[in-house]
């Protein structure tokens, strides 16, 4: 006997919407064993880490501000990913555009106003999409793979940061401590329920899917993107170049990278630090995959991300666990869904192991695998 | 410029080469299959824990840097699991393996923190050891000298073995060297156990020689600096080495020009450190471009990095 | 930040505004709950394991009063704030801020908890129900710098910073003044690695100071990785030694102390149903009790600025 | 045994049926040892599958294969390996970046030491005069330089049978004749020579025996050295043809597809380059091109659908507009259609629905798209339109392309693109694989097209189908287009000989010689 892969003539569409249910529901079991296993409070540790910022609604406002930078970057790189469009330096185009963000404030000095938030937000854009337009010129040009050249990026950034925020940007009053000033409260993004934290970001996190959704689903650029990731050669048929569908996937990558950043600096942090690169660049692409590359999925992913960090820094305090565990949790989660792709593309069937040594037998279990 | 001050700058650039030297010299060796693991930063802290713990538990360096080996392997085949029998995407897989290592890492450091463990003597007499000249040749951990000795093993394989022959033909063509007979999953899975033992031994250098205890993430990122350090060389084992020192030069050179004290290169201080922690990277899209600028011919990268084995059913 | 051998403090002033942060009545049923946020992970070695430290004595000694929880790897930005908030939310009544980088955060959050007291640790920013607490580090560094005057050979000393700041220049200022009243021709090698824990940065800057000369090293950074380090070089007959944690020549983990003083001090203040009264603490490393625990008062001044 | 009297190969009786198609019916013939045998035939009339057989790589479902004498299996190609059986492919894959050396090593059965098998690789160079350098780089050599690669390592295993499937379509004239000066070496040493091609001058050049093939028969076995390239021609594509139903006369209007001295560049190894093609296609026209597959019939398509654009705007004008170097999407606004004969993947997405697939071609011409947007009602309505117009079996507009069957797929992107009513379409394989009744409703479609005034191009390797459609015809052959001849007045047997790569008075040397020189 043995396992055969069976391609399904179309992708399974319940599997498409269960898989991911279910990876976040045996995350959640194979966390209680383990965690048992290892003398900790299994089921405490994930009831805290999946249930409790759902129950807390004092928690829901600290969930949306994780939630919010996760959605946006990964709407952006789920539309290079659907187009076979791999930016994975989704982390430094955020950085970048935090920077410009921050130069757009540091520039106006003490006058806010809409029209400065905005600037900064459209600095932030352009500052993200900048960026990735290297890896996309490299690819175009020259034929550089974008994973690497991408990624490599992203360390350049971070040190870019670093370089700004202890040289010329740091703050005056802050006592040499390297991070820029706190913006002016003109600057900051308007906060929309008094008494949270919950900012002009959140909502922009929100809506943007829909504007994703949208945009992919019917608008011809969004064709064009689904068109390039399935079947390449149908896309030149159509009418559609490939290298420009890998600089516009690359640069609307880039361009939510820089706008999460610029909305993550002028909203919830309003001072970038040496802490700024938080690592929501990379685990965008889990939410992306968990999402299933499909903008509503992404929104939910988003959120289920966020509750995971949320709810790892709440099973810190309650089972004592370190914060980083939060992201086994994440690693699982993302294990699985990406193994059940299997499952929605391919059926499984047991086969009895064909007759070994004839050509037949060896073309049919060549692919089997 | 005295002798003094190379011997020990030498010794300083061995040092913070080493585990970046042999983490990239695993990922080589997966990367020259066909296969991009991003999740050496993880494998190398699942390394670095299990090492030290093994190290705890045994009393004995070298079974903590073997444990160290096969936590990194099997970390490694986790991800060989979920990449070539289940054909997942290699890239956020292995995004997820770093995400994964690091809790892990994190958990079962928990119980480590703040123990002893033995360390490893010194190869040689340490009269030579400790020799203020000689110690620039053999002053160092054993796992410096394995390393070492690892480049000529790496390179010998894949340059003048068959089994090298053949694991360069699987991430060249892989459809080719199914249809000729090879095994390329199983070929694929070998070669990421390697890379994966590698980065764990990469780590344990982190937990058992640089700093002999456990602190969470205490790899710091070398890990992405391996990845850099395989496109540099371009996917050649002695380039590799070469890279590994070039970027322990210019890490040196970070810290140097923060410590003001680099007066042996006129201008030195003018230039802020980020700008030479930033070259590593640099300096590797530079070289990708090249790379990619020329035909492929003669290069080295392989044909199939990251790319999906789909063979026909 | 400031590590903190602390011994404790004080307070004076303004008995009005403090609250009473803990009622004399119901103590003795109802655990005053702590809460710690935590800049690096407890297994650091230095700032956060040191305070950790001051964290699980404090449990030891006053153990049925006291039930205590903690966030670490906490980022000093906003996100620090629902951190904070949080532990608010669940009854903690004291909580400490282990860092500089807290300080705006824990005013913010103060405020909306006015029943809640909080310690900023090196912070300057008080308001009703904060303070701020520290040690007198300088001293400590002092000691250091006058050994190590007394000591080096090369007459080079090395300095393993983490960031520019005014602790840290405060620390490496008296360093090297205690060492040149010993050696006039000392000189100082200084290292700023922009970090507050990166231990293969630390080794190779440690390594790289050596290098420069330096036959001593004492480190401002968090992990033991310096220590580690001049111990392997065995070539200086002068092993370095020291950082700010605490005054060793053997110094592996299992060495280091921190941050007791402070804590203990204004914890048991708490516990004991007595009032906490806000101000600037600043403690001082003392050790004929032990070091670690020994706190005593030394100076209290109320400063007129809220947060 | 007596190799004498023994032919080294014989098969008798071979059959070999794929579902829907009878690959190889009742086959028998022998290759005597040191014998160039060819196997002749067009694409489909199951040569391939013959060799396939003998190398181990299928096993037929009937008849018998006797090696020596004796009756054999071949259970696998490294058992054919073993007996001796040698096999070059057509597109033979090497590792690119890898030397020539170790190419050859990956492909031996044995574990044979470098420099041992460099000794003996030079040993075989050497003695047939295959210039080759075992130190450079795959990467580096042409793909004539290739093909050796794959000659030495068969080679190697002194092989007493040499199958060589089509191997001079990459080659030029200089790399056949040296191949060739190979082959005739080998069979005086005794090997036997299987050798496939539906090149007759090339045939009557070096074989001893030829056998031809016709849909999966065996037509005939004979001495090509006595045979005209006209008889063979014959045999190769039927002579038996059915009656030619000449279309009715159509008063054809004014030249609509113009293509003037059209050439391109090959693309990829395997690629075929487009020389010099000129033809003209007027209003109510169908134009055929014939071929064999692979000569350049998809490099062709792909020029004139725009996928590919060409360097001089002047070389293709539709209605007198240039459109060279127009995209795929502004030639499908100046009116052009093309149907690539790939369906799944190329003309069609397959996971897409066939409301989503219409927008891939449609979505210009028809309005589906407004302010950037799809109109997805009309993308759906369009679908309808087709699926019931060309009695598409489908569930409806939202049926997954992949989930059709073949022929049913094939019907509604012909349908797609005639229902655009294009002033130019231009059709690859229009009924590949599809059954009786689907070819027939889409070749209707295509003469009501024409006879509503479009002028249309038909790329098939189906001459009957070509013969029964066609107001014109043109062949091509190794990426040229011969004169086009009129259905009515065309010379069955010319169109072989052009098929067959005899190209007359038309393809003198010193023109061919100057094409591949520039």
């Amino acid at each position: 006997m043995q396992v055969k892969l069976e391609k399904r003539p179309e992708p399974s569409r319940l599997m498409l919407v269960v898989t991911p249910i279910a990876s976040v529901l045996l995350t959640m079991a194979i966390g209680v064993i383990v965690f048992d296993l290892l003398g900790i409070d299994g089921f405490r540790a994930v009831i805290d880490i999946f249930v409790s910022p759902i129950l807390l609604s004092y928690k829901w406002q600290d969930v949306a501000v994780k939630a919010a930078p996760l959605i946006i970057i990964a709407l952006g790189l789920s539309i290079g990913n659907r187009a076979n469009v791999w930016n994975i330096g989704a982390e430094g185009q955020y950085i970048i555009g935090a920077l410009c963000a921050a130069g757009i404030g540091i520039a106006a000095g003490t006058t806010g106003g809409p029209i400065i938030i905005l600037m900064m937000l459209l600095a932030g854009m352009a500052g993200g999409t900048a960026w990735a337009s290297v890896p996309a010129g490299l690819k175009t040009r020259f034929g550089v793979n974008e994973i690497l050249s991408s990624l490599m990026l992203t360390y350049v950034a971070v040190q870019l940061l670093s370089y700004l925020v202890g040289g010329p940007w740091k703050d005056p009053n802050g006592r040499n401590f390297p991070a820029t000033a706190p913006l002016q409260p003109e600057q900051t993004l308007p906060i929309l329920i008094p008494g949270t934290t919950v900012h002009l970001g959140i909502a922009i996190a929100l809506v943007l899917p829909f504007v994703f959704w949208l945009i992919m689903a019917r608008s011809v650029f969004g064709y064009q993107i689904r068109v390039v990731g399935s079947a390449p050669n149908a896309a030149r048929h159509g009418g559609f170049d490939s290298d420009q569908t890998v600089w516009l996937s690359m640069l609307i990558g880039g361009a939510m990278a820089g706008l999460a950043g610029a909305l993550e600096f002028a909203g919830a942090l309003k001072a970038i630090n040496l802490g700024f690169p938080s690592g929501y660049g990379f685990t965008a692409i889990i939410v992306a995959f968990l999402g299933r590359l499909h903008p509503i999925g992404v929104l939910i992913a988003g959120i289920v991300l966020a509750i995971t960090y949320v709810g790892g820094q709440v099973a810190q305090t309650t089972v004592k666990i370190p914060n980083a565990t939060a992201g086994i949790f994440q690693a699982l989660m993302l294990f699985f869904i990406l193994a059940s792709d299997v499952l929605v593309r391919n059926r499984i069937r047991f086969v009895r192991s064909p007759r070994a040594g004839s050509g037949q037998a060896a073309s049919q279990t060549a692919g089997g695998e | 410029m005295n002798w003094d001050f190379l011997i020990l700058a030498i010794i300083t650039i061995v040092g913070i080469s080493t585990p970046i030297l042999l983490a990239g010299l695993g990922e080589l060796v997966v990367e020259k299959s066909g296969i991009l693991n991003l999740g050496v930063e993880g494998m190398m802290l699942v390394g670095a824990i299990s090492g030290f713990a093994i190290n705890v538990y045994s009393g004995n360096p070298w079974v903590g840097v073997a444990g160290a080996a096969g936590a990194g392997a099997l970390s490694g085949l986790l991800f060989g699991f979920f990449v070539l029998t289940l054909r997942s995407n290699q890239v956020a897989t292995g995004l997820a393996l770093t995400i994964f290592g690091t809790g892990l890492s994190s958990l079962i450091g928990l119980s480590f923190v703040g123990r002893i463990v033995p360390q490893f003597g010194s190869v040689f007499p340490p009269e030579l050891a400790r020799d203020p000249v000689l110690k620039v040749v053999f002053g160092y951990s054993p796992i410096v000298y394995f390393a070492l000795l690892m480049v000529v093993l790496v390179a010998w394989f894949l340059k003048s073995t068959r089994s090298g022959l053949i694991l360069r033909a699987v991430g060249e063509n892989d459809l080719s060297a199914h249809s000729i007979g090879y095994n390329v999953i199983g070929v694929r899975y070998a070669a990421i156990a390697f890379g994966g033992a590698m980065a764990g031994i990469g780590g344990a250098y982190f937990s058992l020689v640089i700093t002999p205890m456990w602190a969470e993430r205490m790899t710091a990122g070398r890990g992405w600096i391996a990845l850099a350090l395989v496109v540099f060389a371009s996917w050649k084992a002695p380039r590799l080495l070469a890279g590994a020192y070039f970027f322990g030069i210019l890490m040196w050179l970070e810290l140097n020009a923060k410590a003001g004290g680099l007066s042996f290169i006129p201008g030195a201080q003018a230039i802020p450190s980020q700008f030479w922690a930033a070259m590593p990277y640099v300096m590797t899209v530079v070289v990708l471009t090249l790379i990619s600028m020329r035909n492929r011919a003669g290069l080295n990268a392989p044909a199939c990095l990251g790319k999906p084995f789909l063979p026909a059913t | 930040m400031a590590i903190l051998n602390r011994r404790t403090l004080i307070k004076t002033g303004v008995a009005a505004a403090a609250l009473p942060l803990i009622g004399s009545r119901a103590f003795a049923q109802e655990k005053l709950k702590i809460g710690f946020v935590f800049l690096g992970p407890i297994g650091d070695y230095g700032w956060t394991w040191a305070h950790n430290k001051g964290r699980e004595a404090l449990e030891a000694e006053l153990g049925g009063q006291v039930e205590t929880v903690y966030v670490e790897n906490v980022a000093e930005d906003a996100s620090a704030i629902p951190v904070m908030r949080d532990l608010a939310q669940q009854g903690c009544k004291l909580i400490f801020t282990t860092s500089y980088g807290y300080m705006d955060q824990t005013i913010q959050v103060a405020s909306e908890f006015p029943d809640v007291k909080f310690e900023h640790c090196t912070g300057f920013k008080l308001a009703d129900n904060v303070s701020v607490y520290n040690s007198r580090f300088h001293e400590g560094r002092a000691v250091l710098g006058t050994i190590a005057g007394m000591m080096s050979k090369t007459g080079t000393l090395g300095y393993l910073g983490s960031y520019k700041v005014p602790e840290v220049v405060l620390g490496v200022n008296s360093f090297l003044l205690a060492a040149q009243k010993k050696n006039p021709d000392a000189k100082l090698k200084l290292v700023f690695i922009d970090s507050w824990f990166d231990p293969p940065k630390e080794a190779a800057a440690t390594e790289t100071l050596l290098n420069l000369g330096a036959d001593i090293v004492t480190t401002h950074t968090d992990s033991p990785a310096a220590l580690q380090i001049s111990r392997a070089a065995r070539a200086l007959r002068l092993r370095a030694g020291c950082g700010h944690v605490e005054l060793c020549s053997e110094c592996p983990p299992d060495r280091h102390r921190g941050h007791l003083g402070p804590t203990l001090h204004r914890a048991r203040q708490g516990a004991s149903g007595g009032h906490l009264e806000v101000g600037e603490h600043v403690g001082r490393h003392d050790r004929r009790h032990g070091g670690d625990v020994a706190v005593q008062q030394e100076r209290t001044r109320r400063r007129g600025r809220r947060g | 045994m007596d190799t004498e009297l023994a032919p080294r190969l014989a098969l008798s009786g071979i059959t070999k049926r794929f579902p829907g198609v009878l690959a190889n019916d009742n086959v028998s013939f022998s290759v005597r040892p040191g014998e160039i045998h060819a196997l002749l035939g067009e694409n489909g009339a199951g040569k391939s599958t013959l060799v396939k057989m003998i190398y181990g790589i299928m096993q037929p479902d009937a008849g018998e294969i006797r090696w020596d004498g004796q009756v054999i299996r071949v259970a696998n190609p490294k058992a054919a390996r073993r007996l001796g059986i040698g096999m070059v492919f057509q597109h033979f894959s090497l590792f690119e970046a890898m030397t020539v050396l170790e190419n050859i090593a990956l492909g031996m059965d044995a574990r044979i030491p470098g420099r041992e098998l460099e000794s003996s690789i030079r040993q075989v160079m050497e003695q047939y005069g295959l210039k080759l350098d075992p130190h450079r780089t795959v990467s580096t050599l042409s793909v004539g330089e290739r093909q050796r690669i794959e000659i030495v390592r068969a080679l190697l295993l002194n092989p007493r049978l040499l199958i060589m499937d089509e191997p001079t379509s990459v080659l030029t004239p200089q790399e056949v004749e040296q191949l060739f000066v190979v082959l005739r070496q080998l069979a005086t040493e005794g090997c036997s020579i299987l050798y496939i091609s539906h090149k007759l001058h090339e045939i009557k050049a070096l074989c001893d025996t030829a056998t031809i093939l016709r849909g999966g028969r065996l037509v005939d076995t004979c001495d090509p050295r006595t045979e005209t390239s006209r008889s063979m021609a014959e045999k190769m594509i039927g002579a038996g043809l059915k009656e030619i139903s000449k279309p009715a006369s159509r008063a054809l209007g004014d030249a609509r597809l113009v293509v003037n001295r059209l050439s391109m560049a090959a693309i990829g190894h395997f690629g075929t380059a487009l020389k010099d093609i000129s033809f003209t296609v007027r209003a109510g026209e169908i134009f055929g091109i014939a071929g064999v597959a692979g000569n350049g019939q998809n490099a062709l398509l792909l020029a004139l659908s725009g996928e590919e654009s060409s360097e001089d705007s002047e070389a293709i004008t539709v209605d007198g507009a240039p459109v060279g170097q127009l995209s795929a999407k502004q030639r499908r606004l100046r009116g052009m259609a093309s149907v690539p004969e790939e369906r799944n993947g190329h003309a069609a997405v397959p996971d897409f629905t066939l409301s989503d697939n219409t927008i891939l071609t449609a979505r210009d011409r028809l309005g589906m798209v407004s302010a950037g947007l799809i109109r997805t009602g009309a993308a759906s309505t369009y679908a309808g339109e087709v699926i019931a117009s060309f009695a598409v079996k489908a569930q409806g507009p939202a049926s997954m392309a992949g989930s059709l069957s073949g022929g049913n797929l094939q019907k509604y992107i012909m349908g797609r693109e005639i229902l655009q009513k294009p002033s130019v379409l231009v059709v690859s394989q229009p009924t590949w694989g599809v059954d009786a009744g689907a070819a027939a409703a889409i070749h209707q479609a295509i003469v009501d097209l024409a006879a509503a005034g479009s002028a249309i191009v038909v790329i098939s390797q189906d001459l009957d189908e070509l013969l029964s459609l066609c107001d014109t015809l043109a062949v091509i052959n190794e990426g040229r287009l011969s004169r086009a001849m009129q259905v009515a007045e065309a010379d069955v047997h010319e169109i072989g000989l052009l098929m067959g790569g005899i190209h007359g008075e038309q393809a003198s040397a010193p023109a061919r010689e100057a094409a591949i020189a520039g």
